[in-house]
């Protein structure tokens, strides 16, 4: 397990080379935010595609907090099988209000 | 008989340290067993409770309209109005009852009693991996509870809208189902630390051999039920905050719109849904429901491979049912939904996945089955409630089908063939394996064994009493009865099986009755029980390795494991058991 | 309502659609008889077999049972059978043939704490249009009064008239909490849920008088909210129909002559 | 008695060094547990507004826009604030890795000051819509808007707590088991992180969309 970056075993100062990474990430992170606004002054003709724009900026930012601030990006098996599981069932999670409307048919009047 | 005249070997690790102050010992403790113990306390008395409410519901049901005598003046006129129940009392009870069973009863004692005492002693660990939080767990767990039976002193008294609490009819409920919601808040909570102390522990702290295939079963059984509770409780939390902004801050999370109530049309934006709730709610309690046998499966499978000396049969088979089964009990709570008007796509998802959970379920029953045959089968009396278990695990088992299946659940949905059905899967089911593993791991606990006669006689009236309970369920069930009715005198075909309530009645008091021995066993044999060694069931696993009971930090040296866990009759052997910590065979 | 038919078991099955039903019920129930009396004589033998005693021990090697892995596969042929060959061609048969809309009686039921009301569209075959605003004790259904097709509507609580032999499609909704429309007899069972308005069908085969309960938990009147279920013969049903038809001009809700109690009030 | 003794103290193995199987120690387990069951809080919740906005004949349900009615500027800046808080909290924790305990305290104080800029940023924005008389009844966008910033904003606060022990009471333990102490300051940045998470997801839910 030694080759990971994070290893307990790495010196200070082989640590100090991380630290250009975070802030990169975090200009990054910045910028983004700054993109998703901005389009949202646009007022995009289709709320789909702006929907679908922001969301995509908004998991791209997630990716990077969580690949790099939370070293996601080289993590131990354990963790990783959790979050497997964990996001398969955050999936069926996230598809429940379409079970809840879904071939409740045209009687559903959703309000 | 004082308790410091033994003359076991063990009896040194009470000694030899510092004392802790009374409080730190017992009450804010943050030694696993004292916490399990506290848990297992808790929940007995709790089962005691939830029994009490359902004891005194049976009244009404066997002669309606009647006056209950002398208890019925004692709860007063608000509650029983003229000693005769009110029918909003009885849905207190009835909500008070199932959550208290299952909330405050069967998974505090399962997972929180058994898994918190057993599981660290069984993996050869000092204690769980977060002490403190495992005592903050309990801590949190027990103001929940209060909070919950306080809820039966506010103004329109407890939760009455069933255990599932089915909005709009919850939104719109008095004061007592926002105290339902905020203790269940903090029982979630209390599971998810709990959960997480149990991951954690298992995968990490196993002692040195015990490889995942080396476990006990029980371990596995609480390394799946954890994960149960860590990934399907939190939706229910969202959902419970949710019901609370409805209730307390007028949202309508779960009210459509044009509601109107009493004549009155309600006043909020609307615009929720009553289904998302249930969603949201059989999300957890789908899942809820494996939490509450597979501790039990796992305490069986310990007493059932103890008895019969010999090893489980399919270990292996075991593990793997086990894991699919936690596994897919994710993908079928749509079952509980199948007469809300859901598609034909959607049901018949959800009935094949019901029909697909059933088949680990009969492979575990057979693993057990099969694990008697060829036994030597010593009928103690934890063996007594672990053997009842298996066919009464498969009645209740069995009357799953017809309502997984979507055509016969149209008849049977909401019937008593339902009541019938889960109380056998919990009640001469979970409860039993419960009582079982009581007095398996009581002697460990204390280092007193409890009175074998005593035992048999709690077995053998429990379990005619108990059938006599829930047996006459499927035929009132069949006959068209509704649950969670006051007055089941109303309908023609309830008038048809009303006979029977008086059965289930008399059964169920009977039945009352019956713990009655176990009350005298437990507190008498905590006194004046036979001391016991180590090993008193001349078992393999490593709980057996410690001091009974354990002192702090458990085992005196450190454990080691050798073998897998069930070796009994070990052929060429003197004993015919060879623990796991024990070297060389 | 002759009591004397109900007990038991199942009750009689007056649907054209429960024989299914009662029959995937009824092999159910023999499957899992079998499997519980074989495992069960199976079961008791080990116990009595392998029952501790001098001399006895326990055999350690693992016995290779053939037999349970034929059993479990069984089961899994069987339960197969049951899905797909029984509840979900049954399930699909009843839920995907809605009655030709034109042959079938129709009613509109919405359930509230603790009635039911029940709407039925008159000679014009239309129901009149409803508004929850307009809802009050002489008007259970908020009918819109000046909706001419709600003009002829009859409307009736806690009493269900059908004719028999004639598909009868009904929509069920709630005005508060969710009840659940259940007619044991029919086999039909469906969930109100309040801001839906959800599709239900049957066609009795036999004339007579039964009852509707609620099944599913709706407040402290949940077990008195029961509706009286009046199968008529055609003649009786265009009798009814003409006796209860609103005469013209006035408010529909007023001339629903009520025939069953008011549901005594707590 | 002797062996008794010696074990009477017996620590928990791994709370400090990683497992040799799995590779890491029981805190950063632990934590990510909790964060798992987390993702399906917020998951839930999340799909619970899904169900409801497509179910709206309009979003939001009293017209407009819904950037109308939330003050965008202050939101943004908010998701500023928040993630630079994420920045320092990690240069907090690579302050411990390089061994040293003031620049941690530095970082860290940035951290919790971050973090109380953003609940008093967002104790403005519920002020004016109380004011405005806008609570979480008003219609469905205000009751998930308030449900999942006061579910986030608890977080943050809950946050704010560890962080300050961290800072004050907690970090003596630098001086007797400094690789303990760095541990606990990942697993406090592994959940400050997550929490950051939540709101780069709820900010353009909320706010922009
Ligand atoms: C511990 C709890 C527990 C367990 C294990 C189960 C197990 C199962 N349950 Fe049950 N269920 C509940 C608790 C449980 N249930 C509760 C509490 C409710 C009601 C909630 C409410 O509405 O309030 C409920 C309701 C419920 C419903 C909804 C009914 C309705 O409301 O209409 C359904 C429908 O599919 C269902 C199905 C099943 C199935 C298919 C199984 C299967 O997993 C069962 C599989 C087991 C077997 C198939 C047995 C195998 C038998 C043998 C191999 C024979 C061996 C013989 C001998 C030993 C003699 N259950
Ligand atoms: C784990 C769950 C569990 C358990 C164990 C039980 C156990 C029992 N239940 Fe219940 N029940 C539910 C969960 C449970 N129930 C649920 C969820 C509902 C649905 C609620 C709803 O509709 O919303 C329900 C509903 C329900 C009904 C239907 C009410 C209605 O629909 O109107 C009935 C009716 O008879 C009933 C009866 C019983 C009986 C007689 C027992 C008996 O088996 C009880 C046996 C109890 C004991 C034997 C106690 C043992 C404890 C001790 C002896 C303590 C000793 C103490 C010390 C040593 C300190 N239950
Ligand atoms: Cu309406 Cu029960
Ligand atoms: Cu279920």
């Amino acid at each position: 397990m030694a080759e990971t970056t994070h290893s307990h075993s790495e010196s200070p100062e082989e640590f100090k080379k991380h630290l250009g990474k975070y802030y990169a990430v975090f200009v990054a992170l910045i910028c983004l935010t700054a993109i998703t606004v901005g389009v949202s002054y646009l007022k995009l003709e289709s709320r789909g595609l702006a929907i679908a724009i922001a969301l995509v900026i908004a998991s791209v930012k997630a990716g990077l907090v969580a690949a790099v601030f939370m070293h996601l990006i080289d993590e131990k098996k354990v963790i990783y099988a959790v979050l497997i599981l964990t996001a398969l069932f955050f999936l069926l999670v996230l598809g429940l209000p379409s079970l809840t409307v879904y071939e409740h048919g045209p009687a559903f009047q959703g309000q | 008989m004082s308790e410091t005249t033994t003359h076991n070997g063990h009896d040194h690790a009470h000694a030899g340290h510092h004392e802790l102050p009374f409080w730190r010992k017992y009450i804010f403790s943050v030694d696993h067993k004292v916490i399990g113990i506290q848990y297992a306390v808790t929940a007995l008395f709790f089962l005691l409770f939830g029994f009490t409410l359902m004891m005194i519901m049976r009244w009404q049901l066997a002669y309606p309209g009647q006056p209950l005598p002398v208890i019925g003046k004692i709860l007063g006129e608000t509650a029983m109005p003229g000693g005769v129940m009110a029918p909003e009392f009885y849905n207190q009870l009835g909500a008070m009852h199932g959550t208290i069973m299952v909330f405050l009863g069967v998974v505090p004692l399962a997972v929180g009693g058994f898994g918190n005492f057993v599981v660290p002693l069984q993996i050869g660990a000092p204690d769980m991996a977060f002490p403190r939080l495992n005592m903050a767990s309990y801590w949190v767990f027990l103001p929940g509870c209060v909070l919950m039976i306080s809820s039966f002193f506010f103004p329109g008294g407890a939760a009455q809208s069933g255990w599932t609490s089915y909005p709009p009819l919850s939104d719109i409920a008095s004061v007592g189902q926002t105290v339902w919601c905020f203790s269940m808040v903090l029982i979630i909570t209390s599971s998810l630390l709990g959960s997480i102390n149990f991951i954690v522990t298992i995968v990490q702290l196993r002692a040195k051999g015990l490889s995942y295939w080396r476990l006990p079963f029980f371990v596995h059984a609480q390394l799946v039920t954890a994960f149960l509770l860590l990934l399907a409780f939190p939706p229910l939390e969202a959902a419970t905050v949710m019901q609370i902004m409805d209730r307390v801050a007028g949202t309508s999370f779960f009210l459509p719109s044009g509601l109107v109530v009493s004549g009155e049309q309600l006043k909020v934006a609307g615009g929720g849904s009553p289904l998302l709730w249930q969603h949201l709610f059989w999300f957890l309690a789908h899942p809820e429901v494996y939490v509450l046998i597979l501790p039990a499966m796992g305490i069986v499978a310990e007493v059932i491979a103890n008895n019969t000396r010999k090893p489980l049969w399919g270990y292996r088979l075991l593990v793997y049912s086990v894991v699919f089964l936690g596994f897919m009990s994710f993908v079928v709570w749509a079952h509980h939904m199948f007469m809300t008007g859901m598609g034909t796509t959607m049901s018949t998802f959800f009935q094949t996945t019901t029909m697909i959970i059933s088949i680990p379920s009969v492979i575990i029953l057979t693993c057990f089955i099969m694990s008697l045959y060829g036994g030597n089968i010593r009928f103690t009396t934890p063996m007594l409630f672990a053997t009842a278990f298996l066919p009464m695990f498969a009645i209740g088992g069995l009357t799953g089908l017809p309502l997984g299946l979507t055509a016969s659940d149209i008849y049977l949905h909401d019937t008593f063939y339902v009541i019938g059905h889960f109380h056998y899967v919990v009640a001469p089911g979970t409860l039993f394996a419960l009582f079982a593993g009581v007095y398996y791991w009581f002697p460990k606990a204390t280092g007193k064994q409890m009175n074998a006669t005593l035992g048999k006689i709690h077995f053998w009236t429990s379990f005619v009493c108990i059938n006599f309970v829930f047996m006459p369920m499927f035929f009132q069930g069949m006959a068209g009865l509704s649950r969670r009715l006051y007055d089941p005198t109303v309908y023609a075909h309830g008038r048809g099986v009303q006979a029977l309530n008086v059965v289930i009645s008399l059964g169920a008091w009977g039945l009352g009755l019956s713990q009655i021995p176990f009350i005298v066993n437990f507190f008498m044999s905590l006194k004046r029980g036979a001391r016991v060694a180590e090993n008193p069931w001349n078992a393999t696993t490593l709980e057996w390795a410690a001091p009974s009971p354990p002192g702090h930090g458990n085992f005196l040296t450190e454990p080691v494991v050798y073998r897998e866990p069930y070796e009994y009759s070990v052929p060429g052997h003197a004993n015919d058991y060879s623990p796991q910590f024990v070297e060389g065979s | 309502m002759d009591e004397k038919v109900y007990g038991w078991w199942l009750p009689p099955d007056i649907s054209t659609h429960g024989a299914k039903i009662d029959q995937l019920i009824s092999v159910l129930h023999w499957f899992m008889l079998l499997l519980f009396v074989g495992w069960g004589i199976f079961f008791v033998w080990c116990l009595v077999k392998y029952r501790a005693r001098e001399g006895h021990k326990a055999i350690y090697a693992p016995v290779h049972a053939i037999a349970t892995k034929y059993i479990e596969g069984a089961v899994v042929v069987v339960e197969i059978f049951l899905l797909f060959g029984l509840s979900t061609p049954v399930w699909l048969a009843y839920k995907n043939t809605p009655p030709d809309e034109k042959n079938a009686a129709h009613v509109r039921i919405v359930g509230e704490q603790f009635a039911w009301n029940f709407q039925y569209p008159g000679k014009d075959g239309k129901f009149g249009k409803t508004n929850e605003s307009l809802i009050g004790s002489d008007n259970p259904l908020g009918l819109d009064p000046d909706d001419p097709a709600g003009k002829d509507d009859i409307v009736t609580v806690n009493q269900l008239h059908f004719p028999v032999h004639k598909p009868v499609y009904v929509e069920v909704s709630s005005k508060d909490v969710i009840h659940s429309f259940n007619i044991p007899v029919l086999r039909v069972k469906q969930d109100t849920i309040p801001g839906q308005q959800i599709p239900v069908w049957f066609e009795a085969t036999q004339a007579g008088h039964f009852e509707l309960a609620c099944a599913q938990l709706c407040g402290l009147g949940h077990y008195r909210m029961r509706a009286d279920v009046l199968v008529d013969t055609p003649e009786d049903y265009a009798k009814w129909e003409a006796e209860n038809a609103p005469p013209p001009q006035e408010a529909p809700a007023a001339a629903a002559p009520d025939t069953t109690p008011a549901p005594e009030k707590k | 008695m002797a062996e008794a003794a010696a074990h009477h103290e017996s620590p928990i193995p791994y709370m400090v060094q990683p497992h040799p199987v799995t590779g890491i120690p029981n805190g950063k387990f632990g934590i990510w547990l909790f964060l798992a069951s987390e993702v399906m809080l917020f998951g839930a919740l999340f799909s619970s507004y899904v169900l409801i906005r497509t179910g709206a004949p309009h979003w939001p349900p009293e017209g407009g826009l819904t950037s109308e009615i939330v003050n965008v500027p202050l939101g943004t800046l908010n998701t500023a604030v928040l993630i630079t808080s994420s920045i320092t909290m990690v240069l907090s924790w690579a302050s411990c890795k390089m061994g040293s305990l003031p620049r941690f305290k530095l970082w860290m104080a940035a951290t919790i000051g971050l973090a109380s800029v953003f609940l008093v940023i967002k104790y403005f924005e519920y002020k004016h819509k109380f004011d405005l008389g806008h609570f979480p009844s008003h219609d469905n966008f205000y009751a998930i808007y308030f449900t999942l910033t006061g579910l986030h904003g608890l977080h943050i606060i809950g946050g704010i707590i560890v962080n300050t022990f961290l800072l004050t009471a907690g970090s003596k333990m630098w001086t007797t088991d400094p690789e303990h102490f760095t541990n606990r300051v990942e697993n406090a940045g592994l959940y400050w992180h997550f929490v950051d998470l939540v709101w780069i997801f709820l900010f353009p839910s909320l706010y922009l969309l």
